[in-house]
């Protein structure tokens, strides 16, 4: 067993005392880390973390579990007392509704909200609804950097650190690589812009796993839904920096607070030929709500009705203001097209419908489905009839399975492209060939501890606060990460310069105020450096006032 | 017994199988005596850098890992978890499979059906994927890869013990036996059991060698115990880390420790085997 | 007609056996902590949607009643929808159980030609050097783990040499027609290489090493020393009457071995990154995408039982001494 | 016309731990037409006898001295190719355990015909109707040809196995305990069989047997092995009735015989000796009631007689020696 | 000697059929019914010994056993000392062992090859709490085998069974079948793997073993010639019935059934100037899966008559204590 213990007595203060009742024990902390396999950063930080916190004097049993376990016992059912996860930063989150409101409002606290630390605090909920709901921009970001300051007040989930994206493409073959926010190169706008600097103009994209299923009403990962991004189209979408831009939409306008009313191209045509119309608008939003689907379903419920009220204009009806709307909403939601999918309902029903593959897929976007050898390839050819016509003439994908082959593909040249991070023994590598170009970009997303409120020790702010200092955050990036990456204190990343509030109290790794701040709360070591609750304890859930 | 050592010991390949594992098991026994260092322990240079991949030096014997630990110590520790599982398998499959032999061979009948049914199953399932299964069920740790490897190699045995028994409960010693008044457990375990001991002994060995086999496979595919070293997931994080190609010292010691020591296995289970089989033996 | 029952009689136990395992698997699964939604749970599907997920697949009814729907449906030759894939499970499993197939059976054909040759030479030079050392290398190669095995050879051979590809089963951009323009395809051939070399090394121990033992066995037999008698020369002795004999056992295991192959493949599939249903398997658990690991090793399980069959009637239309039953 | 003389023929076996002497200087000489039984106790020598002479020693065993002539040739100085010519076309051998002979994978008609295709250089079909023949002089149905070997009971095998022992029609037969497993009435029946069909083209035969009655049934000489040493040999009748080494004698006693009066058995005491030490002088001195100091020496005296010779010191006394060994208490010294 | 003593074991119409899996034309074994022995009505008598031959496969060993308690008899009766003992419980079993015990054909396979000999002699009396320790047991064993002709005892007492010669193993296989002083034992085939040398030592050892102990003794062998100088009475048996019984000598001199004429006939004599007759029955004996109809050995038999073919014979007494089964004395149609 290796994760012995290194416990040093707590150095001679008054907190140290002999005759404790056994009974003021702080309880251990079951840790859950994830397993090696599915992440080596989280379980190396991880077991750095749990030994840090040992030094305080928590007894921690650090426990490995796989990710399908831990999301269900831990994020979804929240019978933790403490774990690691990390949190991606999609472009959809740039609006940190996601961060702010529905990790960290009241409501999401129950069994399959994302509160997952059981945040409850009254004046943050205010300020979360004000948040939510007001379409003023100011008064929303005013919240959010008040919203901020609480979190990083009472820490209920406090994050740690992110990474320092790096893809990598060849150079020699391409140029103009457009990352996007916390999509790096696999965003949308970089397929768009990217020019070949040849006569190749085939994509060769490199990624570790393969696609799985391109059914926008039932897909589930990221992989997936970037990728059927380029083969349908949204009536917005999310620009390199997380801003909406119009796309099928070409005019917004928002009647009221609850209505808003939308203008959409007329010269868009389905893969197929079919033209897009308000039709096949209004159908989307109406099947996704008939059909259940899952994905869509989360995006789709502020939604009253939908109207088709001209001949290239529709009218959502919400049924209370929501700010996030366009940029989360209606960027999110591909249009589909009615006369393939009300075939398809006729056919399947609602839940074949869902469990359809969707092949081959037709959408309206920029890229064509070609073709798909599962975990072999998988092709795009260009949509030669766009509006807006990428540089390149098709994108194959190839799924690697393993870090370690794509970035022999990379070196080999069989990989012109990948989104896949480049860690620093892949950045050796990939150095033998000096076509190789780095972007670098940082990660909108970062490595968060979720303490569960619901328990002790993580009931009790002071509790919390201290764990949090004892995080050592730089140790990890050095020795974990070797240097690649950044401490962080807010959820929001501080490139996302709109939201992100700088001033936020910064709980960084200092064990020794770490002891102190449980010092002040009242609580004691033993003679073996073991902590003990303040005699006569009361739990203070969150920093008073 | 006395007469099986005696052959064992003129069993040139069943000797070098033999002294292989003692040395290993030795190399377990003086583990903690012999690693250098804690196995996980980062080990830094004095000036605070992390001792990334060092090639074998007078420091560290075998070099060091991507997260700077030392290899050596790391492939001492790990031979505990080898010889561990490998030991303890072996002796439960041998013990399980010889007894379901012993039994269903010697009683036959219902019984043998039912338990030779069940072994017919048991040989429909494939063993890695069930172990991965299983090992997802109970949880990652050393005792569920052994339930697992149990579970699925004493049908091995069983059935080729069910055979010998057959064949033995028709010699005629055993009928003396019989006429003699001697019970069904007497004649089971102090006339036929003896006789079947090389045979069981081939399987002690080749069962151990096959459990070591399958707990570094099963670490291999990341799902060893996560908190224990052992040699499969030393190969594992040196896969995973993608230092495979650069760091031979990384690469290459676990892979000989292991094929060793699954070697010894194997080397004194053919030893038994030429002994179990006189054809084999006399040439 | 007689064989047409005794294998109808077989193949009732072969469903009876796999129902056991299945239901075996099925329940294992269900206790599995962790489910397939909650797998997706940070990829932003609320509580509602996750809901609707569970619903989706299925999952939100009782267990005996899931049981009961998937007997039913398993009955029907329908091992339902993956979770990941969308598609259906029969689907995506034949197409990976192909990819497996084939390289099990090229890597096993190597191991076994290979074995069967030297396994006789060794037996023939037995007690010699040659016959203790063979022995010897063909135990050490069995014991050398295969994925070790496998990242020795890549090392080597595509990272070092790079005569060879790294992994996968065929390059990028080849168009193929089909399953067998692919599979008659150079390119194909190129990445079949390593991993069929691995895994024949791995499995060719045991063919070597039976036929070994075999052929000591029927050396001894008294119809060798009459062959000789008969004045037949040695060679055809030695092909005739010793191998033809010896080999039986071999035949058998071979089938055995495959079955057991295509369960192992996990190993070398994960290596080499071939898109076989070993990798699969470890994919559909780690996803808890149930149906499709149910469907996998439901497969597995399925190859190694029927090749455990063929061994049996192989082996006793090999050797007329043998009969079924 | 002589047709095999063995001429002071000693086989050793290596053995992990020495040597062990099977046969030890062996003379034989067999006329054309003979039927000699080779009779003797297990682990004799008589196996390894036979194989020695047809070159098929088993690899750790090996011819150190002595010659094997057969028709002027000398058959241990013969190249391998050359000896394997030899082999089945001019010399068939019925192995020990005929029974397990035959290859349980080929039916036996394809075993048949393959002998008779490697030799003769003929088809298939006209082996195959050969083979035929065979079967019918056997008295074997033909249709077994396509069965085989274990579709076969025990006496069906051996008579197939004569069959192909035929198939060349070769000069000697040497035919190692062909009869041992078989039951009374089967054994008659293939022996008197082997007999005639010898006497229909006047071949030789060596029959290798434990069993002095047989030999008395079927051979027209005989020799009698003991510890690697041929230690009496003669026609039958002169040695059956009238034995000259004391062996002999005893091993006549020990036959049961259901003509005549009941009569006690008798039985030698002891066991055969240990080859594998050496071993000085007469080998049966161990067991032999007529022993005297002499016989443990050096010297073996051979003594010819008239078609014969046999091995006693004490040949002078032999009349009254054999007078005594009538008797069964002269055997019950010992148990 | 027969009148003075009562019957220690005797059967009544004793059948042991046994269910076997043969292989037909094709590939699938099908189950038959195999009728090993098909109503037998034997008797031995205290002091007596009676001898059982026939061909291989007739149901000799098989009759042993089942009177053994070996196997479960089909039907029929066993009656020991006037006890049904046919079916017995486990206790009931246990104290009939000590009654009965056997002696095995083949002294390699009969002793237990991981127990030296005094385990394998002292197990029975452990077992039946014979002796007060193990010192007392030690000593009995001890004693037996040196009756038995292994002396000195002690030495032997500490050997495994590779360690001895064929002979020395029956001898303690005897001692190990005598150790519980039984009243009944059985031989079968007891020297028929022994060297011809030493036959008759254990034949005699066996004879005066049972006369000694007034045991009730069967000796099975396929050798009449053997039987004749170790049985008082003898029956013959032939696919699973004892189609003669008679006094030995009685029957030696005349036989009634044309089968065990034939037996007699083919047995092999070590006298060289009588020849064996001619060839009198064809074939080998079928099958006891395949039993034919009518008498069973009518189509092996020389006089086969028409009834024969269809009616079963009956067991007539034609002299006294001389039963046949032939309708050639049965004064053919009565049943
Ligand atoms: N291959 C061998 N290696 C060593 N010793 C052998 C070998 N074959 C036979 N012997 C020994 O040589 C002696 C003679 O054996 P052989 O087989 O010739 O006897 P045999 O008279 O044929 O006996 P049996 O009647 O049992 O067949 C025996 O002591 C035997 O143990
Ligand atoms: N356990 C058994 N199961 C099935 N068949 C058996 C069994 N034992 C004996 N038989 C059959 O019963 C018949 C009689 O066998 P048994 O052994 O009694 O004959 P035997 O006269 O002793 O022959 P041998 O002289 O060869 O010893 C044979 O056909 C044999 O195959
Ligand atoms: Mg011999
Ligand atoms: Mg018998």
């Amino acid at each position: 067993q290796f994760v012995a213990s290194t416990e040093e007595p707590a150095s001679g203060d008054e907190a140290v005392t002999n005759q404790l009742d056994p009974a003021d024990q702080v309880p251990a902390i079951e840790f859950w880390i994830q397993t090696q396999a599915a992440d080596p950063i989280r379980y190396e930080a991880g077991l750095m973390v749990a030994e840090s916190w040992k030094e305080l004097g928590f007894e921690v049993d650090a426990q490995t579990r796989e990710w399908a376990s831990m999301s269900a016992e831990g994020m979804k059912a929240h019978e933790h007392d403490a774990f690691m996860v990390k949190w991606g930063g999609k472009p959809e989150r740039v609006d940190p509704y996601h961060w702010l409101y529905s990790m960290h409002h009241s409501s999401a606290a129950d069994e399959g909200g994302y509160n997952i630390a059981g945040y409850i605090n009254p004046v943050y909920d205010a300020l979360a609804e004000e948040f939510a709901t007001n379409l003023d921009l100011e008064a929303r970001q005013s919240a959010a950097m008040e919203m901020q300051e609480l979190l990083a007040r009472d820490v209920p989930q406090p994050p740690m650190f992110k990474l320092e994206l790096k893809n990598a493409y060849n150079q020699a073959k391409f140029t103009n690589v457009t990352p996007g926010v916390g999509l790096g190169v696999y965003s949308f706008w970089n397929f768009m812009n990217i020019t070949p600097k040849t006569d190749d103009k085939i994509l060769n994209l490199g990624q570790v796993n393969d696609i799985n299923l391109l059914n926008p009403l039932a897909t589930k990962t990221g992989q997936d839904i970037y990728m059927l991004k380029n083969i349908y189209d949204p009536l917005v979408r999310l620009d390199v920096k997380g801003e909406a831009v119009l796309w099928l939409a070409t005019e917004l306008n928002e009647i009221d607070d609850t209505t808003i009313e939308i203008t959409i191209r007329d010269d868009v045509k389905f893969h197929d030929g079919e033209p897009l119309t308000v039709e096949d608008v209004k159908f989307t939003f109406d099947f996704a709500k008939e059909v259940n689907s899952p994905t869509y379903k989360g995006h789709v419920k502020s939604i009253e009705s939908v109207e088709i009220t001209g001949e290239n204009t529709v009218t959502f009806k919400l049924f209370e203001p929501y700010a996030p709307f366009i940029s989360n909403t209606l960027s999110q939601c591909l249009i589909l097209p009615k006369h393939i999918w009300s075939k398809a309902y006729e056919e399947k029903g609602a839940e074949g419908v869902l469990t359809w593959d969707n092949l081959p897929a037709i959408g309206s976007g920029p890229f064509v489905f070609d073709y798909w050898r599962p975990n072999e390839e998988f092709a795009l050819k260009t949509n030669k009839e766009y509006f807006q016509k990428p540089k390149i003439d098709a994108i194959i994908r190839t799924p690697y399975a393993q870090a370690i082959g794509l970035v022999q593909g990379l070196v080999a040249g069989e990989v012109e492209l990948t989104s896949a991070n480049m860690l620093p023994l892949d950045l050796e590598a990939v150095a033998k060939n000096p076509d190789i170009a780095i972007v670098e970009l940082p990660d909108e997303g970062s490595y968060i501890i979720h303490y569960n409120m619901r328990t002790a020790p993580f009931d009790d702010v002071y509790a919390r606060r201290a764990l949090t200092m004892a995080i050592p955050r730089q140790k990890i990036i050095d020795v974990v990460l070797d240097g690649g990456g950044l401490s962080t204190f807010s959820l929001i990343s501080e490139t996302n310069e709109f939201w992100f509030n700088p001033d936020v109290e910064q709980l960084d790794f200092n064990l020794d105020a770490a002891r102190k701040e449980l010092e002040n709360a009242g609580y004691r070591w033993d003679d073996k450096g073991r902590l003990y609750y303040p005699e006569n304890f009361q739990v203070t859930p969150i920093m008073p006032e | 017994m006395k007469n099986i050592f005696k052959l064992f010991k003129k069993n040139i390949i069943g000797i070098i199988g033999l002294s292989i594992f003692m040395f290993f098991v030795l190399v377990a026994i003086f583990a903690d005596q012999l690693a250098p260092y804690d196995p996980m322990e980062i080990q830094f240079f004095a000036e605070g850098g992390v001792k990334r991949l060092l090639s074998p030096s007078m420091g560290h014997l075998l070099g060091t890992t991507y997260m700077g630990r030392d290899i050596f110590s790391q492939m001492v520790i790990g031979t505990r978890i080898a010889v561990l599982v490998g030991v303890i398998s072996a002796v439960c499959v041998a013990f399980i499979g010889t007894n379901i032999g012993l039994i269903a061979g010697y009683f036959g009948g219902i019984v043998e059906r039912i338990l030779m049914g069940i072994v017919d199953v048991m040989y429909g399932i494939p063993f890695l994927p069930f172990a991965l299964i299983l090992v997802s069920v109970l949880g990652p740790g050393v005792q569920n890869v052994i339930l697992a490897i149990v579970l699925i190699t004493w049908r091995n045995s069983s059935r080729v013990i069910r055979a010998q028994v057959l064949s033995l409960k028709n010699r005629t010693f055993i009928e003396a036996a019989k006429l003699s008044g001697a019970s069904d457990f007497r004649i089971l375990y102090k006339h036929i059991a003896p006789n079947v001991v090389p045979v069981s002994l081939i399987y002690v060995s080749t069962s151990m060698a096959s459990a070591i086999m399958s707990e570094s496979s099963i670490s291999f595919l990341g799902l060893g115990d996560p908190m224990q070293v052992s040699w499969g997931r030393i190969l594992f994080t040196c896969y995973q880390s993608q230092a495979m190609f650069k760091a031979p010292w990384w690469v290459l010691p676990p892979g000989i420790a292991i094929t060793l020591l699954v070697l010894s296995g194997y080397m004194m289970g053919r030893a038994f085997e030429e002994i179990a089989n006189p054809k084999l033996r006399e040439r | 007609m007689r064989l047409a029952k005794y294998l109808f009689k077989r193949l009732i136990i072969v469903f009876i056996t796999l129902f056991i395992l299945v239901s075996i698997v099925f329940l294992m699964f269900r206790v599995i902590p962790g489910d397939p939604v909650s797998m997706f749970i940070d990829s932003g599907l609320d509580a509602e949607s996750q809901q609707l997920m569970m619903k989706l697949y299925g999952l939100d009814k009782p267990i005996p009643e899931q049981y009961i729907i998937y007997m039913k449906n398993l009955f029907r030759g329908d091992l339902g929808n993956s979770f990941t894939y969308g598609k259906s499970v029969v689907e995506v499993i034949s197409e990976r159980f192909l990819n497996t197939l084939v390289l099990t059976l090229t890597s096993l054909m190597i191991a076994f030609t290979l074995g069967i040759k030297t396994g006789s030479f060794l037996a023939w030079h037995r007690n010699s050097k040659i016959d203790l050392v063979g022995t010897i290398l063909a135990l050490i190669v069995r014991c050398a783990p295969v994925f070790w095995t496998g990242m020795i050879l890549l090392s080597i051979f595509a990272f070092k040499l790079e005569w060879l590809p790294l992994g996968g089963m065929t390059s990028v951009g080849q168009n193929f027609t089909g399953f067998w323009d692919k599979i008659l395809s150079l390119d194909f051939l190129k990445h079949l290489i390593l991993p069929a070399i691995t895994s024949a090394l791995y499995s060719m121990a045991t063919p070597t090493l039976l036929m070994r033992t075999s052929m000591l066995e029927v050396i001894k037999e008294d119809y060798i020393e009459l062959a000789y008698a008969k004045g037949i020369p040695e060679k055809k002795v030695r092909r005739r009457h010793a191998m033809r004999t010896a080999l039986l056992p071999v035949v058998t295991i071979f089938a055995v071995q495959a079955g057991l192959a295509i369960g192992g493949s996990v190993l070398v599939e994960t290596v080499f990154r071939w898109p076989g249903m070993g990798r699969e398997i470890v994919l559909a658990v780690s996803s808890r995408d149930y149906p499709m690991a149910q469907g996998a090793f439901l497969f597995i399980g399925f190859a190694t039982i029927v090749f455990n069959l063929i061994a049996d009637v192989l082996y006793a239309y090999l050797d007329p001494r043998v009969s079924l039953g | 016309m002589t047709l095999l003389d063995v001429q002071k023929l000693s086989i050793e076996y290596r053995l992990s731990d020495g040597k062990l002497r099977a046969v030890d200087q062996v003379s034989l000489k067999l006329e054309s037409g003979d039927v000699l039984g080779l009779v003797g106790e297990s682990g004799c020598g008589k196996s390894t006898l036979v194989k020695g002479i047809i070159n098929l020693l088993p690899s750790n065993g090996r011819i150190i001295e002595g010659d094997i002539v057969f028709e002027d040739v000398v058959l241990n100085k013969l190249s391998k190719e050359s000896m394997r010519k030899k082999r089945w076309k001019e010399i068939s051998l019925i192995t020990q355990s005929a029974m397990n002979s035959l290859n349980p994978v080929y039916r036996v008609g394809d075993q048949i015909a393959e002998v008779i295709i490697e030799h003769e250089k003929v088809g298939k079909r006209s082996a195959m109707e050969k083979a035929e023949e065979l079967f019918d002089l056997v008295g074997l149905d033909r249709g077994r040809l396509q069965d085989y070997p274990h579709q076969f009971s025990g006496g069906m095998k051996q008579r197939a196995i004569i069959a192909m022992s035929l198939a060349l029609n070769p000069k000697l037969i040497i035919a190692d305990e062909p009869t041992t497993a078989l039951d009374v009435i089967v054994q008659s029946q293939i022996l008197e069989r082997m007999n005639n069909l010898l006497k229909g083209y006047s071949g030789s035969m060596i029959l290798v047997t434990h069993d002095v009655s047989v030999v008395a049934q079927t051979c027209t000489k005989v020799a009698v092995m003991y510890g690697g040493k041929i230690v009496e040999y003669g026609d039958v009748v002169q040695v059956l009735k009238k034995p000259n080494h004391p062996y002999t004698m005893g091993l006549k006693n020990a036959f049961p015989s259901l003509i005549g009066e009941k009569r006690e058995l008798v039985s030698i005491s002891g066991t055969p000796p240990d080859l594998s030490k050496e071993i000085l002088g007469c080998r049966f001195a161990e067991r032999c009631p007529f022993v005297i100091e002499r016989c443990k020496g050096m010297s073996l005296e051979k003594t010819e007689v008239e078609n014969g010779y046999f091995y006693c010191i004490r040949h002078a006394e032999k009349e009254e020696l054999r007078k005594r060994a009538d008797l069964p208490e002269t055997w019950e010294s010992e148990v | 000697m027969n009148e003075n003593g009562s019957k220690v074991i005797e059967t009544i119409n004793l059948k042991k059929e046994f269910s076997v899996k043969v292989k037909n034309k094709g590939k699938i074994r099908e189950t038959r019914v195999l009728k090993a022995i098909d109503g037998i009505n034997l008797h031995v008598y205290e002091g007596e010994t009676l001898g059982l031959v026939g061909e291989s496969g007739c149901g000799k060993t098989t009759t042993a056993k089942v009177l053994l308690g070996l196997y479960p008899p089909s039907s029929g009766k066993i009656m020991l000392e006037g006890d049904d003992i046919s079916h017995l419980n486990r206790s009931q079993m246990k104290s009939f062992r000590k009654q009965a015990q056997m002696v095995f054909q083949d002294p390699y396979e009969s002793l237990n090859p991981r127990f030296k000999i005094k385990h394998t002699l002292m197990e029975p009396l452990e077992i039946h709490g014979i002796g007060k320790n193990k010192k007392e047991r030690y000593e009995m064993a001890k004693k037996i085998l040196g009756e038995a002709g292994l002396r000195p005892a002690e030495q032997f007492m500490e050997r495994f069974p590779h360690e001895m010669s064929g002979g020395q193993r029956q001898r303690v296989a005897i001692a190990r079948a005598l150790v519980l002083e039984p009243t009944f034992l059985i031989a079968d085939e007891p020297v028929s793997m022994l060297d011809v040398s030493i036959r008759a030592g254990i034949l005699k050892l066996l004879r005066s073993m049972i006369a000694e102990r007034k045991l009730a003794g069967i000796v099975i062998s396929h050798d009449i010639s053997l039987i004749r100088y170790i049985s008082d009475r003898t029956a013959v048996m032939y696919l699973g019935k004892i189609v003669e019984q008679a006094n030995t000598e009685a029957l030696i001199k005349k036989r009634y059934h044309p089968y065990s004429e034939a037996l007699l006939e083919a047995a092999p004599n070590p006298d060289p100037e009588v020849k064996f007759s001619l060839e009198k029955i064809k074939g080998e004996a079928p099958n006891a899966v395949d039993i034919p109809s009518g008498c069973r050995f009518h189509p092996r038999c020389p006089k086969c008559m028409e009834i024969c073919k269809e009616v079963e014979p009956k067991e007539i007494e034609i002299e006294e204590g001389h039963m046949v089964m032939c309708h050639l004395y049965g004064g053919a149609g009565n049943e």
